[in-house]
């Protein structure tokens, strides 16, 4: 098993036409997916990289049954193509495009919030590396060959950092069932407790190493799913214990931080909930030993 | 993105809220020329820098008459301040902003910022304006005022109103502070901010509710559709490392020690930090080329660490997701010959063809050091930073 | 018993210093009902009739326990008023003001829903002619006179056709658990369905008598709620059916009008739902006399 | 609030929706003079009036040179337009549009709606432009395109592109198509529209997406806050007597028959309208005085009454919750003295000193008759119609 994506999702891609996200569909073709199509406003009705290409989502999900999407759109236009997959009816979005404006996320979030709770979209980002079920299917912009398939569930923030660990792991010989990059925006979709709660569920999942970092408060909401419901071994490494405390504008910022934003306070309360807390970043295969 | 007080304060009072009457000079002649311009007794000589709590670092002069506001601009221009903000380095005054001073009754703080974890605006204020309101916000939370924003229906005047009673604000203002409040947060809104700050925000002794001083700073990720504030942007008010390095389409941080990071992703960049911290050294600055960065990127990045003086070694960690080790490698060869670099350079190359990017590098005549973990290439980097 | 409002119900008034709210508030103390307060901004601290006055609900329901608002506040500033009431958490909100903008409506409506459904303030208006549970509580602008006590339940859009209704009814010697006016505005909040599950389970409530018009499907959701779901007997009047076809302006309004929209066409689903209609609005005492 | 096509047209192509070239005009000579402004060979006189259809009755004229426009413009000024639309008492036409004619290669139709039972605005389009929209959406109402607005984020640009892909609309035009329908969209929120409708919108010969008519309706409710268009308001499109109660704060509408009706509140009115039909009668207007009327109001009601010449009988339907029946009776009283009616006046009181009331009328001298129930009174009204 692996949680989110596997064999059956039906995938489309939503921009894929630039040099990003021509390259890595054709990784997730390769890797095996289930890539159903396109969707380029205006090329509907024509194919690329062998897959028919759709004017919108709703066409896209009519004709091809999707439930899947991954959006390489550009970030002035992301919002929208979030949206977009929302209204047509997919279910599963991963937005690997970042850096987009903190309003339009804002309205992404509460537009997908207006669908009842059964129809609702699970958004993954924006500023996502992706899902990755190893001997299943990408769903992302991982290096497949850094993935084992396996029983370790991987939750990063940072997508280098969780390539690292499933490349530490790999080296130690260790797979993952499933390896997912929620993002490091302000305002992202999934978190770090709704992707414990699938993980927890997942029968095939035996441990898992999540990667936080400085910034936010899902780090401590996790340590407390943690304590309170996790049937499984997690350990946790967080990024950004030695960062430099940025320069700042006025008093506001500092007046609405809440404990447990700094990474020192992250691993204090991760250690107070139980959670293993992975020292450094090269220690993931060492710390994961140990509890297999 | 930040912009300066003068800016924010036009900015705002375009949106309703009440300033002083101001002018901006670049030198004391200027500066002079704008006082005449202005029918008041007193002036502040305000110098503009992007940071707050200038007021205690000198940054802002009383001036009664001509030859006041001459000295005091005088003695602002090219003077470099630091401020509880701004960090030990300071920040050099290239714009000086000349004002009224306006007779002051009480004075209250009013801040907007995104709540990430709520994902709303929220609106702070406190009935004590001033420099140390953080001090006094972690003494007595209590004294803070907060309201939370609705995305679905923004601020609502019912909560301007709020905010107006529970700062204790005369009736007679109530108008001019719902006014105030709701226009501040349409420039929140409409402008993509995500912070606007009024402090403090003033009763004059003729009644009226000003904006003495206002900081304001912008959504990155927003000013490609925010044209007029992207305009705002003054250089002369960031590293001027960090800016050739984001015109080259690189991040660049300078901090306080002497290895350089050259390293791809945010994530990446934190892991380093803390890994050469953990081995006891100190990082000079990080430089992240970014997830997917072809073979020039590495050339020009090595181009902007040597501009660094403080750099005495530099490591290298990549993780090849998207891009190749071996692209890294000959980009670094070629870069280390172009620029003759003789500090130790410590490479960790893993990912996408590490293997041949390793080999690369052994086989080349240029002096690095490899290592094979991430821990390693820190451990190394800080063993030869020269005593 | 009776529904919404009783002698329990701690109420404040948004808006009493015009002539209108002065007029009613008084009416509504001289009722009985427990008026705790009453909201003008600048006004806070002082005396009105009697009654402390604030600045805002929240300071009101802070010092008064008011679960229960009437809103008399001039249009312009009704939905902020609405809106007011829902976050300083009154349960239950009568707003007698109308003529509000649709986009205001909109926005109310929106707000209140952003809060969890436990949590959530029951809007009565705008329009509305408010709630009448006779011998216990007032919370509208009914004159009380008309109504006796009894178990007959009362839902009117119009307000002067409740009266009317509890008028006729009245001369006939039978009376009413609980009369309340909804509003005929474009935007309402609630709505039929809603005060028929109230008066479902309402013991004391022995049969209903709705007054719907042209406009709307919301006649049309009751007799379908009234066919499933309602154990007592119900019946309704349509306003209208002599009604002139408006002026009308383009085609959207046309297109988008539903089936369902017109006095004829309420009139038959009510009677294929078994809805007993009232032939004319001279009637109302008749049809009830027949069920009771 | 309708308002007149030109007016809307100006409106919309502030917010970037693409109209012919026009002028007005309140005579044939400007009407040529606007030509005259013009770059254009044919052009097209359109009679402005608060109805659509207009060109089926003839409203719209195509013209070529001076002379033609003059006839036109003459031909339309004051003649008196029946529509589908407008009810068969027409509209007279006091203001002409002189319009550059462009060629129309496809025709498509747009509106943007409140739809009360979604409480959203709902955008409908159709790949068949043109006047018979509503009988071609009973035909195949699968044809109509009907996007539904989430208040909380506003219309989307991926709604406007779905909705061009499905009229089909060329690629080309896809960005123009967005721009259009994004710009009606905040015209719609910005302006409190109820109505916005582009029938047709065009695409003519040189790939322009073009509005070619236009109709805006606005929220009366918030014409509080819309001054600029409230004073778009024509009063010469509105029934004379409709605007006299309106501007004494009655709200009268003008019906076909011979029983005037003076009601208080909207929901008494369509009840007794219904209850005169049922005696077999016909209502020549109604008169809202409101739920909380005043003595003078009715005096006022009863000499807006009066104006109308097809009353041949007039009923008073009163129910008092807010106001009182002897201050009805009284103004009733004076009204009736003062303007020596004689025709015949049925009257019904009920509610707060209905006794009262009612023996205040019976001890007058004037000669009304009285009913004690809604439908005696309807039943008196119908009787004492003049055969």
């Amino acid at each position: 098993m692996s949680i989110l994506v596997d064999k059956s999702n039906k995938v489309i891609v939503q921009g894929m036409l630039g040099e990003k996200g021509t390259f890595h569909t054709k990784r997730i073709i390769e890797y095996g997916t289930n890539v159903v199509g396109g969707v380029i406003p205006e090329k509907g009705g024509s194919e690329y990289l062998d897959l028919p290409i759709f004017d919108t989502v709703r066409d896209a999900v009519e004709k091809t049954d999707a439930d899947t999407s991954i959006i390489f759109v550009s970030s002035p236009f992301a919002g929208d193509a979030m949206m977009e997959a929302a209204d047509a009816g997919i279910k599963l979005c991963v937005c690997i495009t970042g850096r987009i404006p903190a309003q339009d996320m804002i309205r992404v979030k509460r537009y997908v919030r207006s669908f009842p709770e059964a129809d609702r979209m699970q958004l993954i980002g924006p500023g996502s590396a992706g899902i990755m079920s190893p001997g299943k299917a990408l769903v992302g912009v991982m290096p497949a060959y850094l993935y084992k398939e396996g029983n370790v569930g991987i939750i990063a923030r940072a997508g280098t950092l969780g390539f690292e660990a499933a490349y530490q792991l790999n080296k130690a010989g260790i797979g993952v069932s499933t390896s997912l990059g929620i993002g490091s925006e302000a305002i992202t979709g999934t978190n770090f407790v709704e992707l414990l709660e699938w993980f927890n569920k997942d029968e095939d999942t035996k441990a898992i190493v999540m990667i936080g970092e400085i910034g936010g408060l899902q780090e401590v909401d996790a340590a407390r799913y943690c304590k309170e419901h996790m049937k499984k071994p997690v350990m946790c490494y967080i990024a950004g214990l030695a960062a430099p405390k940025g320069k700042r504008m006025g008093h506001a910022g500092a007046i609405i931080t809440a404990y447990g934003e700094s990474a020192a306070e992250k691993i204090e309360v991760l250690k107070e909930c139980g959670v293993k807390v992975v020292p450094d970043p090269s220690s993931f295969a060492e710390c994961v030993k140990e509890v297999l | 993105m930040d912009i300066h007080e003068y800016q924010a304060k036009e900015l705002l009072s375009e949106f309703g809220v009440t300033v002083p009457r101001g002018g901006l000079a670049y030198s004391p002649a200027q500066a002079v020329y704008r006082a005449k311009g202005i029918d008041s007794e007193h002036f502040l000589v305000k110098a503009q820098i992007h940071s707050g709590a200038r007021s205690a670092a000198g940054g802002i002069i009383t001036c009664s008459g001509e030859e006041e506001i001459r000295k005091a601009a005088d003695e602002l221009m090219g003077k470099c301040l630091v401020t509880r903000q701004t960090g030990p380095k300071g920040q050099v005054v290239h714009r000086i902003y000349v004002e009224e001073q306006v007779t002051v009754v009480k004075e209250y703080y009013v801040g907007f910022v995104l709540d990430r974890q709520m994902e709303r605006v929220v609106v702070v204020a406190s009935a004590d304006g001033g420099m140390n309101i953080e001090d006094r916000y972690k003494e007595q939370p209590e004294s803070l005022i907060r309201i939370v924003v609705e995305p679905a229906v923004g601020m609502q005047t019912f909560q301007a109103r709020w905010i107006a009673f529970k700062l204790g604000i005369d009736k007679s203002l109530l108008t001019q502070t719902v006014t105030t409040l709701l226009g501040c947060y349409r420039a929140f809104r409409d402008l993509d901010a995500t912070l606007i700050e009024i402090n403090p925000l003033a009763v004059t002794d003729d009644d009226h509710l000003v904006a003495l001083d206002a900081k304001m700073s912008f959504d990155d990720s927003a000013l490609f559709r925010r044209e007029r504030i992207a305009n705002l942007r003054d250089n002369t008010q960031e590293d001027p490392l960090s800016r050739k390095a984001s015109d080259r389409g690189l991040n660049y941080v300078r901090l306080e020690g002497d290895i350089g990071c050259i390293v791809n992703g945010a994530g990446l960049a934190m892991a380093t930090l803390d890994l050469i911290d953990i081995a006891g050294g100190k990082p000079a600055n990080f430089l992240d080329i970014g997830v997917g960065a072809q073979p020039d990127v590495v050339n020009k990045a090595v181009n902007t660490m040597l501009s660094d003086e403080n750099v005495k070694v530099i490591l290298v960690n990549i993780f090849a997701g998207s891009n190749r080790c071996d692209w890294v490698a000959e980009g670094l060869i070629k870069a280390i010959q172009k620029f003759n670099i003789k500090i130790p350079v410590i490479i960790r190359l893993a990912g996408t063809n590490a293997k041949t990017g390793k080999k690369i590098l052994k086989d080349s005549e240029v002096p690095v050091i490899l290592a094979d973990t991430m821990r390693e290439a820190a451990e190394l980097a800080v063993k030869h930073v020269p005593k």
